[in-house]
């Protein structure tokens, strides 16, 4: 099968500081790849860069078909969609009118009583239906998180980029996100996550990608990858590791899971 | 030889225009707040000087300092009385409250000092010098310098001083200076308050070389739109270069294409920067 | 609250319906003004309520469809015919110059469109070959009497405020007004979610600029003689947002309303107060940004109330 | 609703003295019309590091904010040493001794580090002091002396995080409130900020913090706190709250 | 029981012209007081007293028109004096025209603003070029080494229209304009244009705008050094306002108007001769008039004639008593040509000597000769 989505030699530079160095990433249809690294690898800026908010250098293939130069709400239209690190709600409206403005854009000829419909069922599964009327800028942090998700979920995506959308949850709700993760995963939309939160990459993710310094150091299983002595040395630090060992691997394993 | 004097011109008219703009500037940057009545200001300043010259004998150079002080009142007053009821709302309220605010104050200046040209008629001015060749009118070489020496205190205030980073902070983030003990209403005030003061001093500079009148108002007040945009908003420095981009290329602009167009060709060249750079010369530092 | 609405409409329609018979005409040149204020915010609004773009090119275009409509009148064109082809010049006019300076956010696109309408002046003041330059341009005398006159400007005025009325309505109801809000409130996430902001954006200044090129046009027609720094006066654009802000930016009602009240009060105050009704004009508005911040139509709808409190902690 | 279970013993630790520094009582809040917190006690001792857990949405942000006077109180009291600080400005609390590390830290963006940490001591004179503090501040995070001149916004992520953090200890205060301490920080990034801030808290700061993940927060903390709706629920020893049925199945998890 | 005619009066008494229509209002309101205290006019059997009715315009024309069919519809007024200057005069002349009522304009000198041939009409002031064409003879035959002129002037109707003129008489009378170069509205400074003025080294440098204008150009010649044989201003040095905030370097600026204080007529009017004017206006206000006051008053002063000489005051009779007219009056001898404006008025050319305006032309009340060089 032919990746979805394949990155060769992608570089985004700011001013003096490289934030992606010649990255090259292969994601198969249906995969769920984590992509982890220190603060400030460049995780973020690779997703600004699929998404066509920033143009780096280097080729970016979605389905076959070169995105690189293509504006964000294009891509977005081709079934590319992502969620915020920092969260980017529309903030005076409610959440149900946030969801409804992908569900009517993202596709041609869907009505806007259609759209609403679908974005109800969005917040629904994503555990904010209660909170449909309120204003987004009314939500907490997590819940604007969600909110994100949501947005993304009613564009109907084929590649879903999700950067800490469960950051601030605590380890009982990341077990709830982690099972509504894979639901998504199961309709068969191809993930790649940021997180930081080790529980939700090594549960969710059959492949893990580790940035540094905007390169690629490191690609492999959970299991791999939380014994590569660089990995440990960069990011997960010795606490984590000792906790791994101790655990007898990272297949579940958890900063939380002392 | 022509060159250099057009560029001496431009430089001498670009720092007018700084210290006309560096008021509107900040308060723009740190107060998200279009400042209508800062045209009004500089005119009142001029009109300080204008009576501490006719009944106090004090040159205008030297009433920048009362001119400053009263200001600095009134922009204080109004900012801690009206503005900052309003502060939180969206730019465009608070546009439409200076907007109306102008047309009190403007209203009220020519009613109480009617709208005839009045000038500062100095007892001994000082006249030109020439330097190799080129004119350097006194007043208004004097003028400008004292300008930019005022910017440039201005910028040493806001880096060094405690106050200074205060107002930097609530620019930034007023909810985290609070967080840092900062009294942002008071702040905001001061912010306004000297915006004004800086629109006073000006006004005193500028009273040596202009004819006042309530009528001027507008002029200034198109002046430092456009330096602001030209420079950058919010930064003391964008003001600075703004103010002398806009001198320079109005002078060179009346030299090649007709004094007629010199503000046009500067109207132009503003939007042909902002198309390849829409941050301004200086660019987004210092604002957000 | 719809019936509020439906009853004040009705109201509304027959005042406007009975000026004719009503008044003298004086009071049709009101009419004729308020209608003309009704364009300019209400047109405006689409991009400043709706897409939060603070305008200023108002001024611009209007000026532009003056001249437009002046100059293709003085060629010999039927005045309905240049009034189309003022609407028609002026929004391709702003369709270009939205993909030159539509990138630009906030404040820079505010200077940048005021800028324009500086710029606009000036060629309107240089190119005396065209536009008579600074000595203004006349327009053909109509020849038929005082009141039909008076009634042919009204209605035509009148025609247009109805149909910025209706292109409102109708922005606001489809997927463009729907765009537009996401765009104003937050333009990065808006063209995530797939929305082409860069067109959106164009088409609302294009229909910003429609109507306001064609009342600039019927304004030349109406008083016979332009000169640049009366069509491109600054405050034309400015006192459109003010109404637009009194009523209630991004309302469809709004700006009309606000465009009625601003003229009230401008015309009451100038009327009674000969040399500080600029002063008085100027404490109405500050008095209306704090007492009715959200404009009349906020103070009407509650539109500025906030979310309905959730049930919560209330377990106890 | 019941009341919080009672504190057991503490285990471990600097030793807290008997008064709380600070008590909150019956402390309520809101956004508008909205009721966020309803009759809060919460009681910190002298010298303890605290944690506060909750779900998402429970107000512990809130509960913060309303501390530190950003959010007005509508009832109850927030006492510092026995004096009284509910419906005191930001800047009055801060100068009272609690300084507010808030949510998404809130750093200067285009101010050095060095002047982000002395926005901190904005309260105080300049004196020897200051300089003395921006030694110790840089020494606990000899990062932020390498970058000193550098604007906070170019910091990385954990970066700021010490930089807020730093920032909150520049004003000295009795007590320090950090909210979501290891938000969007790597797991080494975490690990290292803990072992500061215990060092910060050896050093006579009393801290109190909100922590998502819950193992950690027990891990460095004398005493928790359960949040729930807007109410204290439950609070204890680390060993107590941890092995706490409801607290495994609606704060730790699977 | 007095009977009272409403004239209403659209000024500009805010906004960038309130200089201006604060000068007019002080030419009315003495017209207006000084009719009264007379017993008012006497038309046909019935004496009326004279009410003016002011609006603010607020510089702005189509607000002057509009101005114009507020104080006819609903102040219902009987006569019009028009809004400042050519541009909104002519604007307002189509409302006055299409209401029939009579107007007087008396600060609209361009041609254009008459040949639209309208009935109802009438202006104060002759054309521009009569004030150039005089001038451009005296200069060339003050001193015939005068060969070149440079032209600069504000892109705006009345003083570009001037400035044209000053051009066309310049060329006729044989000089060579080595430049003719316009400044915007609002320019604040002229450094620029004047460093280059500065080399081409003209012989005559002619100059048009408003006061503020003026007095910043002056200041801008002294500060580069620029000295001509001559400096001409129009219209600023008419003003005491240009004396006073030039000081010194006002001396020898050369300038024409088309009224000065120093001439002198017996009118038959309510004002009297010039000096009697001249006499109450300064007893009104503690001022010399200008042109722009004396025209004013004179616009009272004519139509009051008008209304005694039809005997009523009906528009039309009124208007065609106007049309008629050939009257003296303080302000001069007054016949209105076939565009209704004033044919019979020779401008004076005046210059500033030693602080005080002398005129210098026409010989009946010149005081001394043009002054060739002497600028500072
Ligand atoms: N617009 C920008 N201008 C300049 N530098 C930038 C910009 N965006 C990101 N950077 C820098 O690029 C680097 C990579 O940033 P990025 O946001 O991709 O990191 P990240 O891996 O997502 O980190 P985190 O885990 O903290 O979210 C950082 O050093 C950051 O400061
Ligand atoms: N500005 C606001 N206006 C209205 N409601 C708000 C506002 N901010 C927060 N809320 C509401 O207050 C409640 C508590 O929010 P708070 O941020 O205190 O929760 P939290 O415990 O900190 O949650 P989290 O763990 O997600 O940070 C939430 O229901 C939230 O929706
Ligand atoms: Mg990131
Ligand atoms: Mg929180």
């Amino acid at each position: 099968m032919s990746p979805i989505l394949q990155l060769s030699g992608v570089s985004q530079r700011f001013g003096g500081l490289t934030a992606l160095d010649n990255v090259d990433l292969a994601v198969e249809p249906g995969e769920v790849v984590g992509l982890i690294g220190p603060n400030g690898a460049g995780k973020t800026t690779l997703v600004n860069v699929v998404t066509g908010v920033y143009r780096g250098t280097g080729a970016i293939t979605f389905d076959g078909q070169r995105i690189e130069t293509l504006k964000p709400f294009q891509i977005s239209r081709l079934g590319v969609a992502r969620t915020y690190q920092v969260v980017q709600p529309f903030p005076e409206m409610t959440a149900l009118q946030n969801v409804t403005a992908p569900a009517v854009f993202a596709h041609q000829g869907v009505t806007l009583a259609e759209a609403r419909e679908k974005a109800a069922e969005a917040l629904d599964f994503v555990g904010l239906g209660a909170s449909a009327d309120m204003r987004a800028s009314a939500l907490t942090l997590a819940g604007r998180k969600r909110l994100e998700l949501a947005k993304s979920l009613a564009m109907e995506p084929k590649v879903l980029l999700l950067d800490e959308v469960n950051a601030g949850l605590n380890p009982a709700e990341i077990d709830v996100a982690v099972d509504l993760i894979r639901r998504i995963a199961a309709r068969g939309v191809t993930i790649i996550i940021i997180e930081h939160l080790m529980k939700v990459v090594m549960n969710l993710c059959t492949r893990i990608v580790v940035l540094h310094h905007g390169a690629k150091i490191a690609e492999g299983t959970p299991g791999e990858i939380t014994s590569d002595p660089r990995v440990i040395e960069a990011y997960l630090g010795n606490r984590y590791a000792r906790h791994a060992a101790q655990r007898g691997g990272a297949g579940r394993g958890g900063a939380a899971d002392v | 030889m022509l060159y250099a004097q057009i560029l001496v011109n431009g430089l001498v008219l670009g720092g007018l225009y700084a210290c006309i703009a560096v008021g509107f500037s900040l308060v723009w940057g740190v107060l998200n707040v279009i400042n209508i009545l800062h045209g009004s200001f500089v005119v009142l300043g001029s009109y300080v000087a204008y009576f501490a010259y006719v009944h106090l004998g004090l040159h205008p150079f030297l009433s920048v300092f009362l001119s400053g002080a009263l200001l600095f009142a009134l922009g204080y007053a109004v900012q801690a009385g009206l503005i900052n009821k309003v502060i939180r709302a969206p730019v465009l309220t608070t546009l439409v409250l200076t907007f109306g605010l102008e047309l009190i104050l403007n209203n009220g200046v020519l009613l109480a000092f009617s709208a005839d040209y009045r000038t500062v008629q100095l007892s001994n001015p000082m006249g030109s010098v020439v330097v190799g060749g080129i004119v350097l009118p006194l007043e208004r070489v004097t003028a400008t310098l004292l300008a930019l020496a005022l910017t440039g205190l201005l910028y040493l205030m806001l880096v060094k001083s405690r106050v200074g980073r205060a107002i930097v902070a609530v620019r930034m983030d007023p909810e985290a200076a609070a967080l840092m003990g900062v009294k942002v209403k008071k702040i905001y005030a001061i912010t306004f308050g000297v915006g004004a003061l800086m629109a006073g001093a000006a006004g005193s500079l500028l009273s040596v070389v202009f004819p006042i009148s309530p009528l001027n108002s507008t002029e200034f007040l198109g002046i430092a739109f456009v330096v602001c945009v030209l420079g950058g908003l919010g930064s003391i420095a964008g003001a600075m270069v703004g103010g002398i981009a806009l001198g320079v290329i109005e002078s060179f602009g009346a030299l090649f294409i007709g004094p007629e167009h010199g503000l046009t060709i500067a109207f132009v060249l503003l939007i042909l920067l902002l198309i390849v750079r829409p941050t301004g010369i200086m660019g987004r530092r210092g604002y957000e | 609250m719809n019936r509020v609405w439906t009853v004040l409409t009705v109201i509304a329609i027959a005042l406007v319906a009975a000026m004719p018979a009503l008044g003298d005409n004086y009071l049709l040149r009101l009419g004729t003004m308020g209608a003309m204020y009704a364009v300019l915010a209400l047109s405006w609004n689409v991009i400043g309520g709706f897409a939060g773009y603070p305008s200023f090119a108002t001024a611009a275009f209007f000026g532009l469809g003056a001249y437009t409509g002046g100059i293709l009148q003085g060629a010999g064109l039927p005045m309905p015919l240049a009034w189309g082809a003022a609407c028609v010049v002026a929004a391709a006019f702003a369709a270009l110059l939205g993909l030159a300076i539509l990138h630009l956010k906030g404040h820079y696109f505010a200077i940048a469109s005021l800028v324009v309408g500086e710029v606009l002046l000036e060629i309107a003041t240089s190119w005396t070959s065209l536009t008579g330059g600074g000595m203004g341009l006349n327009l053909p005398i109509i020849r038929i009497s005082i009141d039909a006159q008076a009634r042919l400007f009204f209605w035509s005025m009148l025609t247009f405020a109805v149909l910025a009325l209706l292109m409102n309505y109708l922005v606001a109801r489809h997927r463009l007004g729907f765009g537009l809000d996401c765009i104003r409130q937050n333009e990065d996430a808006a063209s995530m979610v797939g929305i082409d902001t860069t067109r959106y954006k164009i088409i609302a200044f294009a229909l910003s600029a429609l109507f306001v090129g064609g009342a600039g046009a019927l304004y030349a027609s109406w008083v016979f003689y332009i000169e640049p720094p009366d069509v491109f006066a600054t405050l034309t654009s400015v006192k459109p947002i003010v109404m637009a802000m009194l009523g209630g930016a991004g309302t469809v009602l709004g700006p009309a309303v606000g465009a009625v009240i601003f003229l009230t009060m401008e015309e009451l105050v100038w009327r009674n107060l000969l040399s500080i009704h600029a002063a008085a004009l100027g404490l109405l508005i500050v008095g209306l940004i704090f007492f009715l911040p959200g404009g009349l139509i906020g103070l009407l709808t509650g539109r500025r109330r906030r979310a309905a409190p959730k049930a919560k902690g209330g377990a106890a | 609703m019941s009341d919080p279970t009672p504190v057991s013993a503490p285990g471990g630790g600097p030793v807290p003295s008997a008064e709380p520094i600070l008590k909150v009582a019956g402390l309520e809040a809101g956004y508008g019309d909205i009721q966020i917190l309803w009759g809060v006690d919460l009681d910190v001792m002298a010298g303890e590091i605290v944690c506060l857990v909750g779900s998402n949405g429970a107000g512990k942000t809130t509960l913060l904010k309303t501390i530190s006077g950003l959010v007005p109180a509508t009832a109850g009291s927030v006492r510092l040493d026995g004096a009284e600080l509910a419906g005191a400005a930001p800047d009055a609390v801060l100068a009272a001794g609690i300084a507010h590390v808030p949510e998404g830290r809130r750093l200067f963006r285009t101010m050095s580090v060095r002047d982000n940490l002395l926005m901190g001591a904005y309260l105080r004179p300049h004196d020897a002091d200051l300089d003395a503090d921006l030694d110790r501040v840089m020494t606990m995070f000899p990062r932020l002396a390498e970058r000193a001149r550098q604007d906070a916004g170019t910091l990385s992520g954990g970066e700021q995080q010490m930089c807020a953090i730093g920032r909150g200890i520049m004003s000295r205060p009795k007590v320090l409130m950090i909210d979501e301490l290891s938000l969007g920080l790597a797991p080494r990034a975490v690990e290292l900020l803990s072992e500061t801030l215990v060092e910060v808290n050896r050093a006579g700061t009393t801290i109190l913090l909100i922590e998502q993940d819950v193992m950690t927060a027990l891990e460095i903390s004398d005493r928790g706190f359960v949040l729930d709706r807007g109410r204290v629920v439950m609070s204890g020893t680390p060993d107590v709250l941890a092995e706490a049925p409801e607290v495994r199945e609606a704060y730790i998890g699977a | 029981e007095a009977e009272t005619i409403k004239v209403g009066a659209p000024l500009p008494l805010t906004g960038a012209l309130s200089p201006e229509g604060l000068k007019q209002q002080r030419g009315y309101d003495l017209w207006a007081k000084t009719v009264n205290a007379a017993g008012g006019i006497k038309a046909g059997d019935t004496t009326y007293d004279v009410e003016i009715v002011y609006v603010d315009y607020e510089s702005n024309t189509p607000r002057a028109v509009q101005s114009a069919e507020r104080l006819i519809t609903e102040d219902g007024v009987n006569f019009l004096f028009s809004p400042f200057g050519s541009g909104a005069a002519k604007a307002a002349s189509s409302v006055s025209e299409r209401y029939q009522i009579p107007t007087i304009a008396a600060t609209a000198s361009s041609e254009a603003v008459y040949d639209q041939g309208y009935q109802f009409l009438f202006g104060t002031f002759t054309p521009n070029s009569t004030l150039t064409t005089p001038l451009t003879e005296i200069v060339t035959s003050a001193d015939p080494d005068i060969k070149t002129i440079a032209v600069y002037a504000r892109n705006d109707l009345f003083p570009l229209a001037i400035a044209h003129e000053a051009e066309t008489s310049a060329k006729g009378a044989g000089l060579e304009v080595l430049s003719f170069d316009e400044y915007a509205i609002g320019t604040m400074d002229h450094a620029s244009a004047l460093t280059l003025m500065r080399q081409r080294q003209p012989d005559w440098v002619f100059v048009t705008g408003y006061i503020n204008d003026l007095i910043l150009i002056r200041r801008q010649l002294a500060d580069l050094g620029i000295a001509p044989k001559v400096l001409t201003m129009i219209a600023g040095p008419a003003y005491k306002e240009f004396t006073e905030a030039t000081g010194p370097l006002a001396d020898n600026v050369s300038s024409a108007a088309w009224w000065h204080p120093a001439v002198a007529y017996d009118g038959e009017d309510v004002f009297g001769t010039t000096a009697d004017y001249v006499k109450a206006f300064q007893d009104a206000y503690g001022a010399t008039p200008d042109y722009a006051e004396a025209s004013a008053s004179a616009a009272g002063a004519i139509l009051g004639l008008a209304i005694e000489k039809a005997g009523s005051i009906e528009p039309q009779a009124v208007r065609d008593a106007l049309a008629g007219l050939d009257v003296t009056t303080f302000y001069g001898p007054v016949t209105f040509g076939e565009t209704g404006q004033i044919t019979s008025l020779e401008p004076p050319v005046f210059q500033i000597q030693d602080g005080t305006t002398k005129v210098v032309f026409p010989e009946a009340v010149k005081q001394t000769d043009l002054v060739i060089g002497g600028i500072k």
